[in-house]
């Protein structure tokens, strides 16, 4: 969307947050963040933001912090006891941290997709109607779950059995259903955590163009450890890596951030590159 | 299992003797036993007593099982009973080891003084309509003649329920249905005549006395006058019909043994010093004497 | 192809048993399993020894009193010239205990739970949880005397509109037992919630519920087969809570009421003032403790058939 | 934004009322309803857990009341005694408790765990016997202590044990009353082992028992020390199967396990309780806080053990 | 390793078992296999060889019954109450069903790595020793614990605090500790269910890697999403996909199974074809 010095006619997220074309405003500013657990420091120093209404992609080796980032983005490291955010964390301008706001508000706006499928021991049906039901959506909650459910590309193989406990599924159809567990809410920024690392190609691939669709709408961060998916639908890719330092310490670091084909092709920083061309197809 | 192992080998009433005698029975007469034992273990700590609480009922069970020496009893032993020890071979005998007195209890403040057993029973009487003092023919209530009275009895398996239902309505177990059953705990009748202005209650001796003034024990009247529930008038039989005796019943097979014949007459021997001090009325000389021939007939 | 032996295999050299192995382990295995089955088949045998135990006196008392008399009848005299064996007025007063119980021990329990397992902080928790604990233990006695010394001196002096007409009361026996079940039913329930794999947390947090809507309707009900067996268990210690009843509730008169606040006998009070009495053996007064017994047992095993069904009902499978 | 007067504290108020503002207006401060709903619903936990504590304080500080008078080391070395209550003690009942919950402990933890691990690991639930057994427990866990009373007197001081009325014989009669409780605390503890540690084991080519002894049981641990720990707890405090086996027993004398008569604390202090002298009233309380600090004492010891584990264990 | 038709020199696996050729005797033959869970049939009538001393990939879409093929191989399946193993499935020529065959020890020497990471909850040390020491592993453990780590690449990373808890571990390091785990009993077989869709890059390398020593003395069976992993480990593809049959059921099928090279360039079957060309990077 270009910026041409005035503001376009701007959608109206669910949220009902007006959102900035993505020049403006980024949608995440991140200042000097450092996350520890306990004495572990796991990350320090993290400067950089997020744009709205594009796919990010959080790259690196394994243990190097992207889900801890990405968890301080809506504050789930909130329920982590001794889990500690310290710099300066801005969504679109407002401290996240600021001791008026209320995490679950936080949560309301910004999504989260998990590593590992947690379906509710519910229906398929109750599992996406509690998002919405939660965020007190009103209207016609079978076509929400419908939309969902056709959003995960889910539909067609529960459509017949949505009454059916969600642990029936497989794993890759029970990460599918967290995925539209997620979406039903509409929220303002989506955050995953590996979302696709359960599923086969062909679901992948409609959960990508899902992003691509999404992204109209929606800011999107992903944590991926597949370097061709953060090429495919990343607009922008943060890569990290771990700094052992003189203690023995491993603290997770941003090495570099920025277009994701500069990042792919023209990387600046030496240990990107070694990443990048470390890793295979 | 049970007791009677007792070796007999330190002799006669010497500091000496040995074994273990187990004694169960009644929870009214258990306390009266416990002094007992613990007075006469002093003197003779090579001798282990135990006093059980079974209930006079389950005592009577495990004593003519052989499982015990001596059961303590606030009634006398039943057919049945008699039949178990006689098919067991054990032959036994009742010895009353204690005096003890119901008192009927009321409100310090409540105007009556002396019931007649007659008007117990008019009361108490299985067929009883009475709902206040003012119904009981002759009763001087005063003021309080039309309050409604409530009525407190003990549990309706113990001694003490059996013991007045017969002295005053004439049958064991025959008593109005409505008055309230305060279970296990003598106490509770005391607390609860404390509490109410029109309660009434029949307790044993030991709890009216010592709740003191909290409570009114009733003079009884069965036809001689007024009598209190003395020491003295429950001992010289005054108290009638509510005095009786407490017993143990002891057995020959337990009475083969010295350490048992020895507690027993120091049982009845220091039945003064033993029953003050569980809160009974002690022995009568004839009382004692009788006891002590029981004790010698059945040990020989 | 030619397989040599695994080792310590005596069978691995023949080539068509490439999976033969180690046999040795196969007996031990075989022996500790038999051990625990006789260790899990215990349990039946205790309660066939009940139900022995019971069922030669019932039969007894049964010839004599007419089960129906028993089971209907509104006057529970059995010690009385006038006996009678009408065993509604006790039922009567369990049922008032076990119910006063629950109305104060499933809520004070449930929330403490959901306390414990979803708003302490673990420092709270590592005092409280074991707190609660040492509490469970506090010995019924206590609680009776409790219950009959403080608790109904108090009620009346806090309410003294309401008929207390004797020092019992046996509705404040049944929020003294609630007390006593608390901690059972907090723990328990607790122990489930806590259970409840933490995806599950983490994927409602994620969807902006609220820490109530989360213990509410993502923790509750997947903790909630759990939650229904310490209820279950709360109710059973309940009906069967003999000390405290007999301290507090007094034993009432043998007709059949429903006064909350007066004294009234339950089944197992009766037992354990019966047995204890002075009631010879052999009469039918005391075979009814048998029968009082065992339909004590029967009331249990049918509530417990209903609670089974439930909790199977209930039970989500996660993971 | 208006600046009043270069005031200090004014603008700088304003200024976090400015920010606060802008923050809301990103996040919103979800419904007032909503807020009103969590704090209310918070609030009420507090208070039913306030309530249940205090409950709770209430029986122990009305003990202390009660019993002060009596607090003293004559409640330990001494054996009870009729005559002077001023000085008498638990001496020979808690050396019953500890003789009878001894017992129960040496019983329920091999059979309790056994069964426990039995149902959840090898019983095949199709089978008649296996839900036969796990009804059955579920059954016995509701079956009324008094029962146990009435089983222990048949079965194991009478009849085909015939242990007569000593300690041994309350010790089984309460390892009965507990065993489904320890059982069922056992089996969701080991139900809450999650299957991924089984597999991970058995993928290895562990055997079952191995796949058990190495990985579920440790796992399990801190719940089965609950469940004991709540069962032991409970034995401790039990009076009335105790009664109809033969523990309302006046015993001056220490008493053994298989031999002899015995009592213990809560049966001993019942004793006392119902007497009409005041002074067994207060040595009734001063047993009952006696009765606490035992307990308090053997849950600190077990809770100590569970957190060992549970730091082992993970997390 | 050429099939001259006599008997190459051969190795000794370190389980003591001797393995033919792959050529000679397959690993696992399979003859109408299928598998059901109580009513619903997974997977059917599947005919396949598998060789030894090979990598052996097993892909499909979400759901086809990859990792149920996989677990009836060293019959984890036993443990799943309805599960239920039909035809024939003989290992080195020897029935894995015969009633005399004891499961503990067919998993002894059939390894298994599971998609989701499930290490013990003890020390990382611990929880590699444990298969040694079950399957009664003499000999220097810390040599055995070391070898292993360093198999698995992660050596380096854990070398100085083998004795911290496992979950200490971030879920890549933990999968890679449980393919160390796996490693460490040196068993015939390693059945590996997606162990890298949990890796990075770098540690999906040296895995794959590490497959490829590996392989000269065990023979793998691995399921993957990522058909770059395939073509790259494997030296045989087997293609599975779920049918629908009339009555709505969804039924697993192996479409089709050969070498790697042709599955990918010259599948038989066009429903091969289609998931190839349908995938993405
Ligand atoms: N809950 C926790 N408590 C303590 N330490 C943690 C916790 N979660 C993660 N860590 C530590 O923080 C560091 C970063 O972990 P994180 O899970 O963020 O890495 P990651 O980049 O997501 O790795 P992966 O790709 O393997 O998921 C690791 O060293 C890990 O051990
Ligand atoms: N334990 C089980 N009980 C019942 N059904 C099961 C079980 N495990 C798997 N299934 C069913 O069997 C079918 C095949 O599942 P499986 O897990 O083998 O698929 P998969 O190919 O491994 O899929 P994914 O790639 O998502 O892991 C699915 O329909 C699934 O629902
Ligand atoms: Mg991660
Ligand atoms: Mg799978």
């Amino acid at each position: 969307m270009p910026d041409n010095g005035e503001h376009v006619a701007e959608r109206t997220a669910p949220g009902g947050v007006d959102t900035a074309s993505p020049e403006e405003t980024p949608v995440f500013s991140l200042r000097d963040v450092s996350v520890s657990y306990g004495d572990h420091l796991a990350l320090a120093g993290v400067n950089m933001d997020v744009n709205a209404r594009e796919v990010t992609a959080f790259i690196g080796p394994s243990g190097c912090g992207k889900s801890t980032l990405l968890r301080s983005l809506n504050r789930m490291n909130d329920l982590i006891t001794g889990a500690r955010v310290r710099g300066e964390l801005l969504y679109k301008g407002a401290d996240l941290y600021a001791p008026s706001v209320d995490a679950v508000q936080v949560r309301k706006r910004i999504g989260m997709v998990f590593q590992k499928p947690n379906p509710f021991p519910k229906s398929i049906y109750d599992n996406v109607a509690f998002g919405p039901r939660t965020v007190g959506m009103k209207g016609d909650m079978d076509g929400i779950v419908e939309k969902a459910l056709r959003g995960a590309a889910l539909w067609d193989e529960v459509s017949d059995r949505l009454r059916d406990n969600a642990y029936s599924l497989s794993g890759g159809q029970q990460q599918r259903l967290c995925i539209a567990r997620a979406i039903a809410v509409e929220p303002d920024v989506i955050l995953m955590d590996e979302p696709c690392s359960a599923l086969d190609p062909v679901s992948t691939v409609r959960v990508e163009d899902l992003m691509a669709e999404l992204k109209e709408r929606y800011s999107i961060v992903i944590v991926t450890h597949n370097m061709h998916q953060a090429a495919r639908v990343a607009e922008r890719t943060a890569f990290f890596s771990v700094q052992v330092d003189d203690a023995g310490n491993r603290i997770g670091r941003l090495i570099e951030a920025g277009e994701t084909g500069t990042i792919f092709t023209k990387p600046t920083d030496k240990r990107t590159e070694d990443y990048i061309s470390g890793r295979v197809g | 299992g049970g007791g009677g192992e007792a070796d007999s080998s330190g002799g006669e009433g010497g500091g000496e003797l040995s074994g273990q005698i187990q004694i169960d029975g009644s929870s009214t007469v258990g306390p009266l036993s416990e002094v007992a034992a613990e007075l006469f273990m002093e003197q003779n700590p090579g001798v282990q007593i135990s006093v059980a609480m079974s209930g006079t009922g389950g005592g009577f069970e495990r004593f003519c099982n052989g499982e015990t020496d001596m059961n303590d009893a606030s009634r006398e032993i039943s057919e049945e009973e008699i039949a178990l020890c006689e098919e067991a071979g054990i032959s036994q005998e009742r010895i009353t080891v204690a005096n003890d007195a119901l008192g009927v209890i009321v409100h310090p403040d409540n105007p009556i003084d002396c019931i007649t057993v007659d008007q117990l029973n008019q009361i108490w009487g299985p067929d009883s309509s009475a709902t206040t003092w003012g119904d009981v023919e002759g009763l001087e209530a005063g003021d309080a003649a039309d309050s409604e009275f409530t009525l407190y009895g003990p549990g309706t398996d113990s001694g003490t329920f059996d013991y007045f239902t017969e002295a005053v309505n004439g049958e064991e177990g025959s008593i109005r249905t409505d008055y309230t059953d305060i279970g296990e705990d003598d106490n509770a009748a005391i607390t609860g005549v404390e509490g109410d202005a029109n309660a009434m209650a029949f307790v044993p001796y030991s709890y009216f006395m010592e709740a003191g003034d909290a409570v009114k024990p009733l003079q009884i009247d069965s036809g001689d006058g007024c009598t209190e529930p003395t020491l003295e008038n429950v001992q010289s039989g005054a108290y009638t019909p509510l005095g009786r005796g407490l017993y143990v019943y002891a057995s020959d097979v337990a009475l083969e043994n010295q350490a048992s014949v020895a507690f027993m007459n120091f049982y009845i021997e220091n039945s003064a010093e033993i029953t003050e001090t569980a809160g009974f009325i002690p022995l009568t000389d004839e009382q004692m004497s009788t006891a002590t021939e029981q004790i010698e007939s059945l040990s020989s | 192809m030619a397989d040599s032996s695994m080792a310590a295999s005596t069978a691995g050299a023949n080539p068509r048993r490439p999976l033969a192995g180690a046999g040795t382990s196969h007996w031990g295995e075989k022996l500790i399993k038999v051990f625990l089955a006789l260790c899990a088949a215990f349990s039946v045998l205790v309660t066939t020894g009940i139900v022995l135990s019971l069922v030669f006196p019932t039969i007894s008392f049964f010839g004599q009193i007419p089960l129906a008399e028993f089971l209907l009848g509104t006057t529970w005299a059995p010690a009385f010239a006038q006996a009678s064996f009408g065993v509604l007025p006790i039922v009567v007063g369990t049922l008032i205990v076990v119910v006063t119980a629950l109305a104060v021990s499933v809520p004070i329990g449930l929330a403490s739970a959901i306390y414990l397992s979803e708003y302490a902080s673990s420092r709270v928790r590592k005092v409280v949880k074991p707190a609660l604990e040492v509490l469970e233990g506090i010995p019924t006695v206590a609680i009776g005397l409790f219950a009959f010394f403080f608790m109904r001196p108090l009620a009346e002096q806090l309410f003294p509109f309401f008929p207390w007409d004797t020092p019992f009361s046996i509705g404040i026996a049944g929020v003294a037992v609630g007390l006593l079940i608390v901690p059972l039913v907090a723990s328990v329930s607790e122990d489930a919630m806590r259970s409840v794999p933490a995806g599950l947390r983490e994927g409602a947090y994620a969807l902006g519920a609220s820490k109530m809507r989360v213990s509410m309707r993502v923790i509750f009900p997947a903790a909630i087969s759990g939650i229904i067996a310490a209820v279950v268990l709360g109710t059973s210690r309940a009906i069967g809570e003999t000390m405290v009843v007999l301290i507090a509730a007094g034993a009432g008169n043998p007709n059949l009421t429903f006064n909350w606040f007066g004294s009234a006998q339950t089944m197992t009070a009766y037992i354990g003032g019966t047995a204890t009495g002075d009631i010879s053996q052999g009469t039918v007064v005391y075979d009814t403790i048998f029968a009082v017994g065992a339909l004590l047992f029967s009331m249990t095993l049918v509530m417990n058939i209903i609670a089974t069904r439930l909790v199977r009902r209930f039970r989500e499978v996660y993971e | 934004m208006v600046i009043q007067k270069g005031e200090q504290p004014q603008r700088s108020r304003l200024a976090v009322a400015g920010a606060r503002s802008a923050t809301e207006s990103v996040f919103g401060a979800g419904s007032r309803a909503d807020r009103i709903g969590n704090v209310l619903f918070r609030a009420l936990l507090l208070l039913g857990m306030g309530f249940a504590l205090l409950g709770m304080m209430a029986i122990i500080v009305w003990s202390f009341v009660d019993g002060m008078p009596r607090l003293d080391m004559n409640l330990i070395t001494e054996g009870p005694s009729s005559i002077t209550p001023e000085t008498a003690g638990y001496r020979t009942a808690i050396l019953g408790s500890l003789y009878v919950i001894g017992g129960v402990i040496l019983f329920i933890v091999p059979v309790g765990v056994g069964a426990a691990i039995y149902l959840e690991e090898y019983a095949d639930h199709t089978r008649w016997w296996n839900r036969l057994i796990e009804v059955n427990i579920q059954n016995l866990a509701a079956v009324p202590s008094i029962v146990f009373g009435i089983l222990g007197l048949a079965f194991i001081v009478r009849g085909p044990l015939d242990l007569g009325f000593v300690a041994a014989a309350g010790s089984l009669t309460l390892s009965l009353l507990v065993l489904p409780t320890v059982i069922l605390a056992s089996r969701e503890a080991i139900r809450a082992v999650p299957s991924s540690t089984r597999l991970g084991s058995l993928g290895l080519g562990a055997t079952h028992w191995q796949t058990i002894w190495h990985h579920v049981l440790p796992g399990a641990l801190p719940g089965i020390i609950t469940g004991v720990i709540l069962s032991v707890s409970r034995a401790i405090g039990e009076a009335a199967p105790l009664l109809l086996v033969g523990a309302v027993t006046f015993v001056m004398f220490d008493p053994s396990f298989f031999e002899g008569q015995f009592s213990v604390l809560p049966v001993q202090i019942y004793n006392y309780a119902g007497r009409p002298q005041e002074e067994f009233r207060v040595l009734a309380s001063a047993g009952v806080i006696l009765m606490l600090a035992v307990l308090l004492v053997m849950n600190s010891f077990a809770i100590w053990l569970r957190n060992h584990y549970e730091n082992k264990n993970a997390r």
